[in-house]
C-alpha cells in the first residue's frame, strides 16, 4: 500500500570509477511485484539497500507515498530487506531470528513464539528453532532469512535473491508463499533474481538495468514483444536483431525491406528484432520472396521434445527459430530455408549511432 | 573425535605449562606459609590461626566492603564508559586516526603514574584547584571539593576509570571493528531502533570480549595495592594495603596472616568474578 | 535524539556536514580526548618545573633538573631500560605465541573442562603477585633461576600470557575458521594457512593482546624486585622507588621516560587499533 | 648467634683489614635501599661508590620502596637454602627490622669493631649500643643521625609554636593546616611518640627494658595520649577522617600549601627540599625547646652475602670523615653526621663549619640547643602503633 | 584423472537427528563432470566437505584413485572447492584472492599476476583486481571465487552452487569456463546446482540424493526414462505416476492394465511412469480403447508458443501431457481426451508398501 518512487537515484562509491546506480528513475507501484532485473553488478542490490535506507544515496530522492524518506531512518521506514548473503545473526538461534522483527515490537514471548513456529512451518523447516544459523545448509539458512522477513507485515518487502539456493520444488513453493503473503496484504514488494523465468513468472512489472542505469522497466511481455534497445532483447535471449534504417512503417536492411507496423522511433536508423517462435520457417524455393521474408541456410538445430531449435544463417547474421518438433523431419543442417517474418510480430528499436 | 578433543588440548598445553611449572608451585608455598608453616622462623605446625585471627577483625570486614565497593563500582564505570566510548571511536571521523591514538596514549601508563597524574590533577591542591582558584571560586585548598583520599574512594575509582576505559575500550573497538556495519544494516531493515540495535546485535557481539577484559579489571581493582595506598582513605583500607601493611610488618610473626590474606583476596576475587561471568552472560543472553 | 542514536551507527544520517548530532559527537570526542590526557598534563610540566605551589597555574620557576637526574647513570635509567626491554620484549612474543592456540582452543571450541582452564588462567590475575612471587622465588632458587632475566621473564610471563589468552579467546569467539577451510583445499599447508589467512584475520586482536603482553611485563615491580631484585633493574623498579619519595618533578620526568618505550609501541600498533584494516576478522561469529 | 655466620668457612674474626681489603678487591655490593629520594640516590654512587672505587669495590644500588623487600628477599634465600650466595651484600635499616633480622639470625657480625673508620667514632656513642633501645651487637653499623624537627610555611604560620602544647594549641586554632602520616609509618610514629612523651609526664619513664610494669605503665597512660591526638583530630587536615599514607605525601600536601607544617626524623630534610624546589622558599625549620627524639640509620650485612669483603669496605667508607661531611652538605643529602667530628682532620673540620645550612634548614648549633630524647624500644613503637589503629584512627 | 569412490560414508553432526550424510555410496568417475542434486539439506555441503578433507566422516571410507585419502590432508589431496557462500578472504584484495592458491607453491609474482589477470578476464572481472571483496556485488564474488578455485589445476574439482547468484548470459558463460577446463585437463569435477536443468544440460552423471540417501546414480537422460523411484521421478518434475501391479511385462491399474516392458523389477506392487511428452493425446470416442489407453479429461492447459502443457484429470489421478501448441486448437479445457502411453515409453518402478 505504499508507492516508492526513485528520482535521479544515484550511488558513487569512493572505489567506483562509475556510479553505481546512476539518475534511475522509477516507480514501484502500491501492492504490486516488481522485479529488478539486470546482469551481475548492474546495481541491484544497491539500489535495494538505497530504498531500505542503510545506504544513503549520493544523489537524489526517494519518496514513499510523495514523502521523502531520505531523512528517515531505515527501521522507520517499514523497508524489510532479506539479504543477499542472508546474514543471520550467528549468535542467535535460528527461532530467535526468525522472531527477530517481532522482538524489536516488544511483542509477547508467547506470540513471539507461536508466529516463529508458524513461519518456520511454512519455509518447511519445522523443529529446527533451536538450531544455530551455522548448523544449517545453504538453502535452509536462506529460507530461514525469509522466514525472518516475512513475519512481520512490511509496507515494502525488498528481496535480493531470496531463493538462489533453493531447488525447482522449494522455490515453487517459497514463491508462492511470497505470493501469498504480498497479494493478502498487497505489500509493495521489489525482488531480484539472476532467473528471467521467475521474474516474468512472478512480477507484474520489470525494471531492466545495465551499469547502473535503467533500461526498461514495462510489464514482462513487454520485454518479449516490444524491448526497448538489442540490449534488452538480447538480455531476454532474443538474439534476432537486424539493424537497418526505418521509415514510414517500413524498415530497410541488408537482408531486404521489412512491413513493421510496431515501432519505438518514427523514422531513422533503428533495429528491427522478432522472437524465434513468431518466425515462419519455409523451403526456400526459386519463387521471388514476398515482402517479409528472407532465405537463409541452416546452421544447426537441436530438437527439445516439445519444440524444435534452430540456428538459421542469413548473410552475416544468425537468427534462431523455434518451431514444432515435427520441423524437423522437414528441415535438416545445411539446407536452405525461407524465414516468413510477419508485420504484426516485428518491432523496431532505436539504434544507437 | 577423540582426535579433535587431542588437539584442543595440545592447543592449550603451553599456556597450562607455564601455568602449572611456574604459577602453581608459587601459590603451594603461599598457601603452607598462610597456614602457619614456615620452618625458617621456626613455625612447623600448620593451622589455621593466621585466618581465624583475620576473621575476628573488625577492619577485615569493613575493608572487605571497601574493597569491594571500589572494585564493583570502577569496573561497571570502566565498562559502561569504554563501551559508549568505542562506538563514538569507531565511526570515521576527521581526526579518527589522532582520536584513537589518544585513546590508547594511557594504556602504557602505569597505574602508578596515572595515580599521581590523578593526585596532580584532583587533589585539594591540584590543578582543578588552581583553575577554581584561579575563577575566585575557592580561596584555600580546603575549599576545594574532596576527590583524592576520600571516603567515597573516588579517587581511586578515577585513577581506576581513567586507566581501564581505554583498556576495555580498546577491545571492544577492535571487535566491533572486525564485526561490520552488515548486522546492524539487517536488524535496522527489521525495525530495530537505535537502543534495540545496541542490546539485540551490538551488546551480543561485544560481550565475549568485553567480558573476558572486564573481568581482568575486576580482578585487577580488586587485588591492587598501589592505587588505594596512594588515593585511598587511611581506614578503612583495601584488603591489599591490609596485606601489605601486614606483609612488611617487620614481626616476622604476621607473614603467615600477610599470606592468608592474600589467599583470602584471591579466592573472594574468584568468587566475584566467577558470579559477574555468570551474571553478565546471563543478562546478555536472557531476553 | 537518543544517546543510543548518538553512539549507534547513524546509518542513514544526513549528508550536511553540521548538525546536531554531529556537534554532540564532536564534543563528546573532545571531552574524551581531554579526559584522556587531562593527567598527562600537569605530569609534564612537573618534570620541567622547579617548585610549583598552590594557587600557580604554571611553575614560576622551569628547571632541567629532574631531567639531568635522569640522564645521571646515579638514576640508572639506561641500564633499566635495557632491562626492562630484554624482559618485555620475549615476554611478548612468548605471551603472544601461547595466546593464539589457546585462545583459539577457547574461543572456537567446546570442551569438557574449558569452564576450568578458563578459570586456571584467569588465575595469576586474580591472585596478587605478592602471594605467589615468593614462593616462586623460592622454587626458582632451587632451579637456579632466581636473580636471573630469565626468572623474570618466566614470572612475567604468567601475568602477561593469561591476559593475552584472554584477549585471544575473545578474538577468536568472533572467528570464522571457514575460511582456513577454503584455504586447505587451495593447497595451503596449517603453516600457510595460518600465515595468509589466520594471522591476517587476528592480527588486530594479536596487536591488542601483544600490547597488554608487553605492558604488563613493563609495569611489574613486585614480581621482579622478588625474584632478581639487585640483578635485574626495570625502569618500574625506577618509578615506584622514585613515587615513594615524592619528588614530584624527578617522579614525573622518570614516568616520562618510563612511559616512552611504551608509547613507541603504541604507536606501531596504532595502525591497528584505529582498524584501518576493519575488514580483518570474520563476522561476528561465536 | 654466630652459627649461621659460620656456615661461611672464612675466619672473619680474625681477618686482618689488609685481607678484607684484598679480597673486596673487584667486588660489586649489591645494596638494597630506599630509592625515594634522588638526592640519596646520588649519593650512594657518587659519594660513597667514588670512595670505595680506590679499594676496586663498586656498589651497585637497588632501590626499593620499603626495607622489608630486602627482608623478604633474605628471608626467601635462606629459606630456599640459600646460605652463601645471597643476592643482597648490604641493606639500609635500623630499627625494627634490624631486630627481625637479627633475632632471625640472619645478619652477619659482629663487625663493627674491624672498621678502621670506627676510630672516628666516640665509643661510647650511643649509635654504636642501641638502635630503637635495642642492642646493637656490632650486627649493623652507623651510616648518619637524624633528629626530629618541624618544619613550617612562614606564609601561613605567624607565630610558630615553640613546644608541643603550643602546636596543639595552634592546630585547633588553625584547623585543617595540619596532620601526621598514619601510623605504622616511621614518621607518624615518630611525631607520636614525641606527643606520647609530653601528655604523659616525660620520656623517662620509658626507657629501658619492656618488663610486666611497663605494659602496666602503658595500659595506665597511653589514653592520656589518645585523648590529646583525638582532641585534635577534628581540627587536624580534612577533619582527621584520613591521613596521608607516608611522609611523602604529607610533604606533598605541604608543598601545595594544603599544610602549614610538616615534619621529619631527619633534620636536613626540609633544606633538601626547599633547594630542590619542592617546598616553599618560605619554609622555616625549627626544633622544640624541650628537645626531640634522635635516632641513626645503618647498613647491615645479610648472613649469606657473598661479598662481605667488599660490604665491609662500604659499611668502613661510610663512617669516613670525608663521606661524613659530603652527605651533611644540604646539597647532598643533608644527613647528620654520626661521628665525632673532633676526631677529623682540621679540613674536615673546616668543612663542616663552612656549610651553609640553607633556606629551611637548621644548624647544628641550634639542634645542641636542646636536649636529644632516646627512642623508645621496639615492643613501645609497637605498642604505640597497635593502639593508634584502634583508639585514633578506627574511632 | 582422480576417481573418487565414496565407501558407507556417513556424518552425524552432534545436534543432528538424522544423520546429514547415510552410508553413501558413489563413485565418482575419473575426468567426468558429476552433479549432486537434492533438496535443500539433503547433505550435499556435507558430502563435498568431507571429499576435500575439511569435515571428517563419521564413518565410511573415501577413497583417491583406489588409495584412502581419510588421513591426508585438505591440503594434500589436491581437492579444491567453490564453497556454497564464497567465502573470499575478506582482508585481502581480489586480485590476492585469485592468486591465493599460486601463492601457496610459491609461484613468482610475476606469474602470478599474469594468471590472475587471465583468470579475472575469463570470469568476466577484468580490471578488479584492487577492489576488496565487500566491494564487490554478490554475483562478482561468486566469481572471484570461482576464479580462485580455477586458477590451479586440481585433481578434483568440488563446486558449490557456483553459479546460483549469476543470470542467465554469465551463467552459460561461466558454465562454458568450467566445461571448458574441466574437458582440458579432465578434471573429475563434482558440482552441485538446485537447477535441474543445469545438471542436465552440464553433467555426465547425475547423483540425487534424499535426506542424506543416494537414491539414484545414472546419466542424465535416465532420470526422466528410468527414475529409481516415485520420489526422483517427481523430484524432476514428472507427476505422471501410476500405483499399480507388475507381472509378466504387464502393469495393471486402476486405470487399466499397460504393456510395459521396461521396468526395474520383475513383479510385484509397483508404479507406472511415463514422461509428459511421451504421451499422445487424442480424442475419446466411443471406440472401446486399446491396450495402453485410457480416458481423461482436460483440467486446465498451457500454451507456451513452442508446446502445450495439459493436465489431465484420470479418475482421482492428474497427468500431465506435453503436446505440440497446435494441439490446443483440439482440445480445450473440460474436453474428454483418450491418451496413449506407447509401451516402449513406459517405465515400471518399485513401489515401498
Ligand atoms: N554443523 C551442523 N550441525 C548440525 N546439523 C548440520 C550442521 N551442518 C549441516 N547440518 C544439517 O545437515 C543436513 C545436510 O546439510 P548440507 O549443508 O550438507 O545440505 P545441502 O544438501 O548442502 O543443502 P543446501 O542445498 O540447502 O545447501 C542439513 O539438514 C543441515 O541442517
Ligand atoms: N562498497 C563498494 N565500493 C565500491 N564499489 C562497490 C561497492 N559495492 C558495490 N560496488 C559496485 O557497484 C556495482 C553495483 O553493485 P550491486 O551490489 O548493486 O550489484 P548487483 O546488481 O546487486 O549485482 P549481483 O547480481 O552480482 O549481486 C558493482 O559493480 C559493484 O562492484
Ligand atoms: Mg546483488
Ligand atoms: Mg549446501
Amino acid at each position: 500500500m505504499t508507492e516508492v518512487m526513485l528520482t535521479d537515484l544515484t550511488k558513487n562509491f569512493p572505489s567506483g570509477a562509475r556510479p553505481s546506480v546512476d539518475r534511475l528513475n522509477l516507480t514501484f507501484t502500491s501492492g504490486k511485484i516488481h522485479a529488478l532485473l539486470g546482469p551481475s553488478g548492474c546495481g541491484k542490490t544497491t539500489t535495494m539497500k538505497m530504498i531500505a535506507g542503510i545506504l544513503q544515496p549520493s544523489a537524489g530522492e526517494i519518496t514513499f507515498d510523495g514523502a521523502s524518506v531520505l531523512r528517515v531512518r531505515a527501521e522507520r521506514r517499514g523497508a524489510v530487506m532479506v539479504f543477499q548473503n542472508h546474514l543471520l545473526f550467528p549468535y542467535m538461534s535460528v527461532g530467535d531470528n526468525v522472531g527477530f522483527a517481532l522482538k524489536m515490537r516488544n511483542e509477547s514471548r508467547v506470540v513471539i513464539r507461536a508466529r516463529v513456529e508458524e513461519m518456520l512451518e511454512l519455509v518447511k523447516l519445522p523443529g529446527l528453532a533451536d538450531r544455530r544459523p551455522k548448523q544449517l545448509s545453504g538453502g535452509q539458512q536462506q529460507r530461514v532469512a525469509l522466514a525472518r522477513a516475512l513475519i512481520v507485515k512490511p509496507n515494502v518487502l525488498l528481496l535480493d535473491e531470496p531463493l538462489s539456493n533453493l531447488d525447482a520444488h522449494l522455490r515453487e513453493d517459497m514463491r508462492e508463499l511470497i505470493l501469498g503473503i504480498q497479494r493478502q496484504l498487497g505489500i509493495t514488494t521489489v525482488f531480484v533474481t539472476h532467473d528471467q523465468e521467475e521474474a516474468v513468472v512472478m512480477a507484474d512489472q520489470i525494471a531492466l538495468m545495465f551499469d547502473g542505469v535503467l533500461h526498461q522497466n514495462a510489464a514482462p511481455d513487454q520485454f518479449y514483444d516490444c524491448p526497448a534497445s538489442e540490449r534488452v532483447a538480447r538480455f531476454f535471449g532474443n538474439i534476432n536483431v537486424l539493424p537497418g534504417t526505418y521509415a514510414g512503417g517500413l524498415f530497410t536492411s541488408a537482408r531486404g525491406a521489412f512491413h513493421a507496423p510496431r515501432a519505438a522511433i518514427t523514422e531513422g536508423p533503428g533495429s528491427l528484432t522478432i522472437r524465434p517462435e513468431a518466425i515462419r520457417l519455409g523451403r526456400a524455393s526459386a519463387e521471388t520472396r514476398a515482402a517479409n521474408q528472407m532465405d537463409g541456410y541452416v546452421l544447426s538445430h537441436i530438437y527439445k521434445g516439445t519444440h524444435a531449435r534452430y540456428k538459421i544463417a542469413a548473410g552475416d547474421l544468425v537468427l534462431e527459430v523455434v518451431t514444432a518438433p515435427e520441423a524437423t523431419q522437414l528441415h535438416g543442417d545445411g539446407d536452405t530455408v525461407r524465414l516468413t517474418l510477419p508485420p504484426e510480430k516485428l518491432w523496431v528499436m532505436p539504434r544507437p549511432a | 573425535m577423540q582426535f579433535e578433543r587431542l588437539k584442543i588440548w595440545l592447543m592449550l598445553a603451553p599456556a597450562l605449562l607455564v601455568l602449572f611449572a611456574v604459577f602453581i608451585g608459587g601459590l603451594g608455598f603461599g598457601i603452607a606459609r598462610s597456614l602457619n608453616y614456615m620452618p625458617i622462623i621456626g613455625l612447623t605446625q600448620p593451622n589455621f590461626d593466621a585466618y581465624i585471627g583475620l576473621f575476628s577483625l573488625t577492619e577485615f570486614w569493613r575493608s572487605l566492603g571497601m574493597t569491594l565497593y571500589i572494585a564493583l563500582t570502577s569496573t561497571a564505570i570502566s565498562m559502561v564508559l569504554a563501551i559508549g566510548a568505542a562506538l563514538l571511536l569507531r565511526r570515521a571521523f576527521p581526526s579518527k586516526r589522532l582520536m584513537t591514538f589518544l585513546f590508547s596514549f594511557n594504556l602504557p601508563i602505569p597505574h602508578i603514574v596515572g595515580a599521581i597524574g590523578i593526585m596532580f590533577l584532583f587533589a585539594q591542591s591540584g590543578f582543578m584547584a588552581r583553575i577554581a582558584h584561579g575563577f575566585g571560586w575557592i580561596e584555600r585548598p580546603m575549599d576545594f571539593l574532596v576527590l583524592v583520599n576520600d571516603p567515597y574512594a573516588i579517587g581511586i575509582i578515577l585513577e581506576y576509570v581513567w586507566k581501564e576505559v581505554p583498556f576495555i575500550g580498546i577491545v571492544v573497538l577492535a571487535v566491533l571493528q572486525s564485526i561490520g556495519d552488515d548486522y546492524e544494516a539487517v536488524s535496522q531493515t527489521l525495525g530495530a531502533g537505535p537502543l534495540q540495535r545496541f542490546r539485540f546485535v551490538i551488546l551480543p557481539l561485544i560481550t565475549p570480549a568485553t567480558l573476558s577484559v572486564s573481568v581482568l579489571v575486576l580482578a585487577f581493582t580488586f587485588g591492587e595495592f598501589l592505587i588505594p595506598y596512594l588515593l585511598g582513605q587511611t581506614y578503612p583500607a583495601t584488603l591489599p594495603v591490609l596485606a601489605v601493611r601486614l606483609f612488611t610488618d617487620p614481626d616476622l610473626n604476621k607473614r603467615p596472616e600477610a599470606m592468608a590474606m592474600s589467599i583470602l583476596i584471591a579466592v573472594i576475587a574468584a568468587l566475584m568474578v566467577l558470579a559477574y561471568m555468570w551474571l553478565s552472560r546471563r543478562i546478555v543472553r536472557s531476553d | 535524539m537518543t544517546t543510543a542514536q548518538f553512539l549507534t551507527k547513524p546509518i542513514a544520517s544526513s549528508r550536511s556536514g553540521l548538525t546536531l548530532m554531529g556537534l554532540l559527537r564532536g564534543a563528546a570526542l573532545v571531552l574524551l580526548a581531554l579526559w584522556l590526557v587531562g593527567p598527562f598534563i600537569p605530569m609534564l610540566v612537573w618534570s620541567f618545573a622547579h617548585r610549583w605551589t598552590f594557587p600557580d597555574l604554571l611553575p614560576k620557576q622551569w628547571s632541567l633538573e629532574a631531567w639531568t637526574y635522569v640522564a645521571d647513570p646515579a638514576a640508572q635509567v639506561l641500564p633499566a631500560i635495557l632491562d626492562s626491554l630484554l624482559i618485555a620484549v620475549p615476554v611478548t612474543l612468548l605471551s603472544a605465541a601461547i595466546a593464539i592456540p589457546a585462545g583459539r582452543a577457547l574461543g572456537l571450541h567446546r570442551f569438557r573442562g574449558k569452564r576450568i582452564v578458563e578459570f586456571l588462567i584467569l588465575a595469576p590475575n586474580i591472585i596478587p603477585g605478592l602471594t605467589v612471587a615468593l614462593g616462586i622465588q623460592i622454587v626458582f632458587i632451587n632451579y637456579g633461576l632466581d636473580n636471573t632475566i630469565v626468572g623474570v621473564i618466566l614470572v612475567h610471563l604468567v601475568a602477561s600470557m593469561s591476559y593475552a589468552v584472554l584477549v585471544m579467546a575473545g578474538v577468536f569467539s568472533n572467528y570464522d575458521p571457514e575460511a582456513e577451510e577454503v584455504a586447505r583445499t587451495l593447497g595451503a599447508n596449517r603453516f600457510q594457512t595460518f600465515l595468509h589467512v589466520t594471522f591476517p584475520a587476528i592480527l588486530p586482536g594479536l596487536v591488542v593482546a601483544s600490547l597488554f603482553a608487553f605492558l604488563i611485563s613493563w609495569d611489574q615491580y613486585v614480581t621482579t624486585i622478588i625474584i632478581a631484585g639487585g640483578f635485574v633493574k626495570t625502569l618500574s623498579i625506577l618509578v615506584v622507588a622514585a613515587a615513594g619519595g615524592g619528588e614530584r618533578a624527578i617522579t614525573a620526568a622518570l614516568s616520562i621516560v618510563f612511559v616512552g618505550p611504551a608509547i613507541l609501541f603504541l604507536i606501531i600498533a596504532s595502525k591497528y587499533l584505529t582498524g584501518e584494516n576493519s575488514s580483518a576478522g570474520g563476522l561476528g561469529r561465536r | 648467634h654466630f652459627a649461621a655466620a659460620q656456615t661461611v668457612d672464612t675466619d672473619w674474626p680474625n681477618m686482618p683489614w689488609d685481607q678484607v681489603l684484598a679480597e673486596a678487591k673487584g667486588q660489586t655490593v649489591k645494596f638494597w635501599h630506599w630509592g625515594g629520594d634522588a638526592n640519596w640516590n646520588k649519593y650512594f654512587d657518587n659519594i660513597l661508590g667514588d670512595a670505595v672505587k680506590d679499594s676496586g669495590v663498586t656498589i651497585e644500588s637497588v632501590l626499593i620502596d620499603d626495607t622489608a623487600a630486602a627482608v623478604n628477599k633474605v628471608l626467601a634465600e635462606m629459606e630456599a637454602g640459600q646460605k652463601t650466595d645471597g643476592s643482597v651484600d648490604m641493606i639500609w635499616i635500623n630499627g625494627e627490622n634490624f631486630v627481625t633480622l637479627q633475632q632471625a639470625k640472619l645478619l652477619f657480625g659482629p663487625y663493627t669493631d674491624k672498621l678502621p673508620s670506627f676510630a672516628n667514632m666516640d665509643p661510647n656513642s650511643s649509635a654504636l649500643q642501641f638502635d630503637f633501645g635495642h642492642p646493637i651487637e656490632g650486627y649493623e653499623s652507623p651510616q648518619g643521625s637524624s633528629q626530629f624537627t618541624m618544619s613550617y610555611n612562614s606564609a601561613l604560620v605567624a607565630e610558630p609554636p615553640t613546644t608541643v602544647d603550643g602546636l596543639l594549641t595552634w592546630i585547633c586554632e588553625n584547623p585543617g593546616q595540619f596532620t601526621y602520616p598514619a601510623l605504622p609509618t616511621y614518621t607518624g610514629r615518630e611525631f607520636v611518640m614525641e606527643i606520647m612523651y609530653r601528655v604523659t609526664g616525660g620520656y623517662e619513664q620509658w626507657q629501658g627494658q619492656w618488663t610486666d610494669e611497663k605494659k602496666a605503665l602503658w595500659d595506665q597512660k597511653s589514653p592520656m595520649l589518645w585523648d590529646a591526638l583525638n582532641k585534635i583530630k577534628p581540627c587536624l587536615w580534612r577533619e582527621g577522617a584520613t591521613y596521608p599514607s607516608d611522609k611523602a605525601p604529607m610533604d606533598d600536601l605541604f608543598a601545595n600549601g594544603e599544610l602549614a607544617w610538616t615534619f621529619s626524623a631527619g633534620s636536613g630534610e626540609s633544606a633538601a627540599s626547599v633547594l630542590s624546589g619542592l617546598f616553599p622558599d618560605t619554609t622555616v625549620t625549627m626544633i622544640f625547646d624541650d628537645g626531640t627524639h634522635a635516632s641513626n640509620h645503618y647498613v647491615a650485612i645479610p648472613v649469606n652475602s657473598p661479598h662481605k669483603a667488599g660490604a665491609l669496605v662500604v659499611a668502613n667508607a661510610i663512617m669516613s670523615c670525608a663521606v661524613q661531611l659530603a652527605k651533611n652538605q644540604p646539597s647532598s643529602v643533608g644527613d647528620l653526621p654520626s661521628i665525632d667530628i673532633d676526631r677529623c682532620p682540621d679540613e674536615v673540620k673546616a668543612g663542616f663549619a663552612a656549610i651553609n645550612y640553607g633556606v629551611g634548614g637548621i644548624s647544628p648549633a641550634q639542634l645542641a640547643a636542646v636536649p636529644i630524647l632516646p627512642m623508645g624500644g621496639p615492643e613501645l613503637a609497637k605498642a604505640i602503633e597497635d593502639g593508634w589503629r584502634v583508639n585514633v584512627l578506627e574511632k
